[in-house]
This record gives C-alpha cells, structure tokens and sequence, in this order.
C-alpha cells in the first residue's frame, strides 16, 4: 500500500505539545504522509496564529491539504491563511484526534481525499 | 479618516490596551482562558513597531500594516478577527471609501463574516455592528458604545470560548465587547 | 465561581504529549480542578495499560471521576480497571480533546457532572 | 487442565510469540500500529517472570498471575483482551470448571464481551468464540484453528484500528487471531 501522492495533512493546536503528541499517534500507522503541524504561537505560546499556520501549509510537500485543529479560533485563522496561500485546504470541523488519525490511517493506504470525507462525516462537530 | 489620524488612533489605542489590560484579562478568566488582555497589549505592540518601521504611505497601507500585525502577533481569536477588520478597511480605502461610517460598516461585516457571529451572540460582533449603524446615524458616541458594550452582560454567549459554559456565561461582560469598545472610543479621540 | 468539589477528571491518551498538551490547554479555563493524566503505558512507551490508568485515578482528589480517552485499547482497559477501584468512572465515548476540554470548563464554573453530561451528548463517537 | 500444564503452555506460547515477534508486527502494520509481535513478546516475558517470582500454588492462582502481567505489559488492546481471557479462566478454576472446553468458552465470552466485538468483526473473537465450540465437540485440533485464522483474511474489520481502514482492511490476516491461533495451539501441545 502507497501512501497518498496528492494530499497531504497539517495539524493545527494552541498547545505544541498536543500537536506533537498527534503527530507520534499517526506516525504508528501512516509513516509515509506529508505531515506538518502548527501548535501554540509563532513564539511558542498557547494559542494560534495565521503567521505560525502558513509556515505548516508552506512546509508541507503537498498542494492539497487536509487540515484538522482543535478549537475556534485555530478554524478563523485558517480561513484566514486561505486568502494567503496558493495551495489548497480542506478544513474539517470534526473531532480532532480521532478525525486526524482516520484520515492518517487511510492517506496512508493510498485512499483519496473524496473517498476519506465520508468516513470524516459521522466525527462533525459545530466548532 | 487620514494616515496621520489612524497613527494617532493606535496610539491612543495602545495605551488604553496597556492601562486595561488586567481588567481585559480578567473579564476573558471568568469566562474563557483569561489570556484577552495580554492577546491585545502583544498585538499593539506589534501593530507600534509595524507601523514605525514601515511607515504608511496611504490609508490603505496603513490599514493593511495594522492588519498583519494583529494577525501574527495577538495569538487568541481577538487576532483573525480584528485583523480581518482592518484587512476589510484597508481594501475599502483602496476603493476610495474612507468616510468612517463606511469604514466601521466593511469592519463590522468582516469580523461577523469571520467568526460566524451574529448580534446577540454575546462576542464583538455585538459592538461593531450597532456601532457601524450608530456612524451611520451620526450617533457613535462614548455613551452609545458603552450601552452596547454593556448589553453583552445579561446574555449567553453562543460563539467562542465562553459558549462552551452555556448559561454560566450570563452575567459577565464579553471581553472582546469590551476591547473593542475601547477601539471605538479612540477612534472617536483620535478624529474628533 | 468554585470548581466543582465532588468531581474530577482523568485523561488516557496512548502518548504522554497528548494528556500532556491537553492538560494545559485545560488548565488555562479550568485551573482549579482535579486533573490527572495516564499518557502512554506505564514504561512511558506509547500504548495505554490498566496499571498506568489505575494510578492516574488513585492519584486524582476526587473519587467521582469523568474520563476522556483517545483510542479503543484505553476504553477497554478502562472497563477492565472499574473492577479494580473503589472510584466511580464515567466515561466518555466522546471527542476527546472537545470534551475533555467542554467538561472542565463546566467543572472550573461549578456545574455538577450530571449537567455536563447533555452538553456532551452531541460530541458522541463510535470509539 | 493443572498447574504444570498452565506452566508449559506459557513456555510454548512465550517461545512461539518470541519466534513470530517480526511476523506478528508485521500482520499489525499491514492493518494497525505495527506493535502486535513486541506488545505480546513484552507480555509473554512479563508473563514468564510472573511465574517465576509467584510460584503459583493452583490453577486460578496461575491464571491470576498471568491475567496480571498481560494486564500490565502488552500495552495494546491485545493487554486488556488476553488479560481478560485469563482472568475468566481463573474465576472459573476457582469454581472448580477446570476441562478444557469450559475454560476455553468462559475465555472466549470475557474476550467478546471485553472488546464488543462479534464472530465476523475481523478480530481475535473470529478465533476464541469458534474454537471454543471445537472443543466442546472434541473438535480443536490445528487444523481447525488454522481455519479460524485464515477466515479472518476476507473479512472487513469493524473493531479495533483495523476498523478504521474500512474496505482497506480486507485480504489481511488479523494480528490477534494469528496471535490467538498460537495460544491455542500451544494449549494443545502442553496438554496432549
Ligand atoms: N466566533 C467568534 N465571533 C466573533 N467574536 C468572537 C468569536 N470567538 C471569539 N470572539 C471574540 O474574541 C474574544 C476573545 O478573544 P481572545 O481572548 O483573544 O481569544 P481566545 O478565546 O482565543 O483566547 C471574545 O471575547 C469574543 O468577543
Ligand atoms: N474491540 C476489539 N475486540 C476484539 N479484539 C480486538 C478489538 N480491538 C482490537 N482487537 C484485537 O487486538 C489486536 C491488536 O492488538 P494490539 O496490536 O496489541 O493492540 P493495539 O491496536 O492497541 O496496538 C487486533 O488484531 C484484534 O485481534
Ligand atoms: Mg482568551
Ligand atoms: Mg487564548
Ligand atoms: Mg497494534
Ligand atoms: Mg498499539
């Protein structure tokens, strides 16, 4: 099983460490992802930024992201950095962890995008 | 509005922030994560510097300047918010637009538009909308904007941290109510 | 507002940077609250046992407990360890870091666990 | 089933799961975490220690001692199912239900009830459950049990993390059935 070619994942936490810790969970089953994450501050402080975001989704190999995070204001500033960036996000207002690793499991067997969405869909939360 | 009276305006802004900056962080402990006051006196900080290294040759550049200064530096809700405020008023200048009143309406409908709110959801929104309406009307007084900022009190916030304590959230003001408010007041200093 | 006084909180993540990271976004809402934290298994590996889980809870103030999980192993050696303490655990097969985080704040303003519980009906997951 | 037998069957298994440790992890990276082969070799030395140090005085001491250190060592899933089995069969030495076939039922059911899984979910139930019902007919025997196993290679996982590869999962084996599969043949080695 080949990992996903297209699309790729960030992550996005007030807390660097709940980012870091995600991102150890994932790697167990999806070691091949393009995988970047933002958490905390630019300065490392809890909370978010768009400038912190954007350097995520420029890190990241691939052009076609999907972006989970934990709390609103990570969802404002990411509809921010849309404006900002010529790559493509999908955001998804679902259960961060366990959204994050579904998704992680399945890039890594290689399944795309649309065909991840639906099994996103029962994990929506109003955020 | 010109260059030199937006200066002014986060000038006086700034110092507001600073001397408010406890009570602002106060207001956001009892109902959210108590980080308001501190969010606002960093992004004025950035927004002084941006604007002393890169001094603004219009109105729209201005705007723009503060705005991306309180995008990457307020590091809580307040920042997308208030940053898409200013980024809506640096693209309304660059069209011309510069007349307070359109000025506060192009704020008031981004910082709605961003975070999803409504008037009566107990956030922001609730002082930048009426307060857009009140310029219009040529009403955009201390007394008015206090009477908005005050009407966040009695409700139950539906939008942003101090939603998740459902009822428990009625009684305090909304700190970002609060802030902006103080927005308000400087910028009525600042072009009187 | 005073934290609830008969409840507490347990997390049981399989990495300690996720309980880690999640408890300080939780401490900045709710300070005052009994919070302890089983992240990864009891050799500090990532993995979740029931020894690691059984001594977050004897180590937390309160003998009424709410507990937030990442993963289906940590849910069933939750089951397996409510035999093994005197301490009543709920737990929650919810979002684990929205509703971790939804329910400390309730306990920070003092809302008895009976009244948290509806608000986290809607963040319920097939875990 | 007595003391001494409990005691081989631990060695064979031990011996078996050292043996599989690579082939086991790689069953699990193929559908899981990849940690199967070491979680149940972690577990198995545990077990051998207990053992060792707690020289075990009946059968449901026996089956205490190693419930305990399943319990407190594999640290996967497999921890708190295997552990489960072990402290059923133990309860059930207690009460004097010490045949095989019983022991194997009382194990099967603690495993299904623990993990909510059913015959067909694709996991280590598609083992104990059917294999349990071979011995009470005077059925087990390695070949049945190698049935067991494969069956579960078609199916589509709807328990564990498996699960979360939906269609993805089918044409593998799963990890704790060929684990399971090993247990139970090394139960009838120890006591042939
Ligand atoms: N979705 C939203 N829409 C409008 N305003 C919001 C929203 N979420 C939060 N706010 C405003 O932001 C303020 C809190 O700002 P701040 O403390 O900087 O953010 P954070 O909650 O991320 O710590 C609130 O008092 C409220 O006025
Ligand atoms: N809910 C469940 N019910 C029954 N068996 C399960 C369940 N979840 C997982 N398993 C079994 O556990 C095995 C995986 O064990 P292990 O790798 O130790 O756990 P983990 O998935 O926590 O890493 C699976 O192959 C499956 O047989
Ligand atoms: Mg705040
Ligand atoms: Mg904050
Ligand atoms: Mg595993
Ligand atoms: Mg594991």
């Amino acid at each position: 099983m080949a990992a996903n070619e297209k699309t790729g994942m960030v992550l996005v936490s007030h807390v660097p460490e709940i980012v870091a810790g995600i991102s150890k969970l994932i790697r167990q089953v999806a070691p091949d992802i393009a995988l970047t994450t933002a958490g905390g501050t630019s300065d490392g402080d809890i909370g978010t930024d768009a400038t912190h975001i954007l350097k995520a989704i420029d890190e990241n190999a691939k052009d076609d992201l999907m972006v989970f995070y934990d709390l609103g204001s990570a969802k404002m500033n990411l509809d921010l950095v849309k404006d900002m960036t010529d790559k493509t996000l999908y955001r998804y207002d679902v259960a961060f962890i366990e959204g994050a690793y579904t998704a992680a499991a399945l890039l890594q067997a290689g399944v795309k995008r649309e065909d991840i969405e639906p099994q996103l869909q029962p994990m929506h939360l109003d955020k | 509005m010109n260059v030199e009276q937006v200066e002014k305006w986060m000038t006086l802004y700034q110092a507001e922030v600073e001397k408010n900056k406890d009570y602002l962080s106060q207001l956001d402990t009892d109902i959210g994560d108590g980080d308001h006051g501190n969010n606002m006196a960093r992004g004025m900080t950035a927004v002084a510097d941006g604007l002393e290294k890169d001094k603004p040759a219009d109105l729209a550049h201005a705007f723009q300047n503060i705005a991306m200064s309180l995008i990457s530096k307020v590091g809580g809700a307040a920042g997308p918010l208030y940053g898409t405020a200013f980024l809506e008023m640096a693209k309304a200048a660059k069209s011309g637009g510069t007349d307070i009143p359109n000025l506060l309406q192009v704020a008031a409908d981004g910082v709605a538009k961003r975070g999803g709110a409504k008037v009566g959801d107990k956030t922001m929104v609730d002082v930048w909308e009426p307060a857009a309406k009140d310029a219009q009307a040529g009403q955009l007084n201390d007394a008015n904007i206090d009477k908005l900022v005050d009407a966040t009190k009695p409700l139950r916030a539906l939008k942003g941290r101090a939603s998740y304590l459902g009822e428990r959230s009625i009684g305090h003001l909304d700190p970002g109510a609060v802030s902006t408010g103080m927005l308000l007041k400087t910028l009525l200093q600042a072009t009187a």
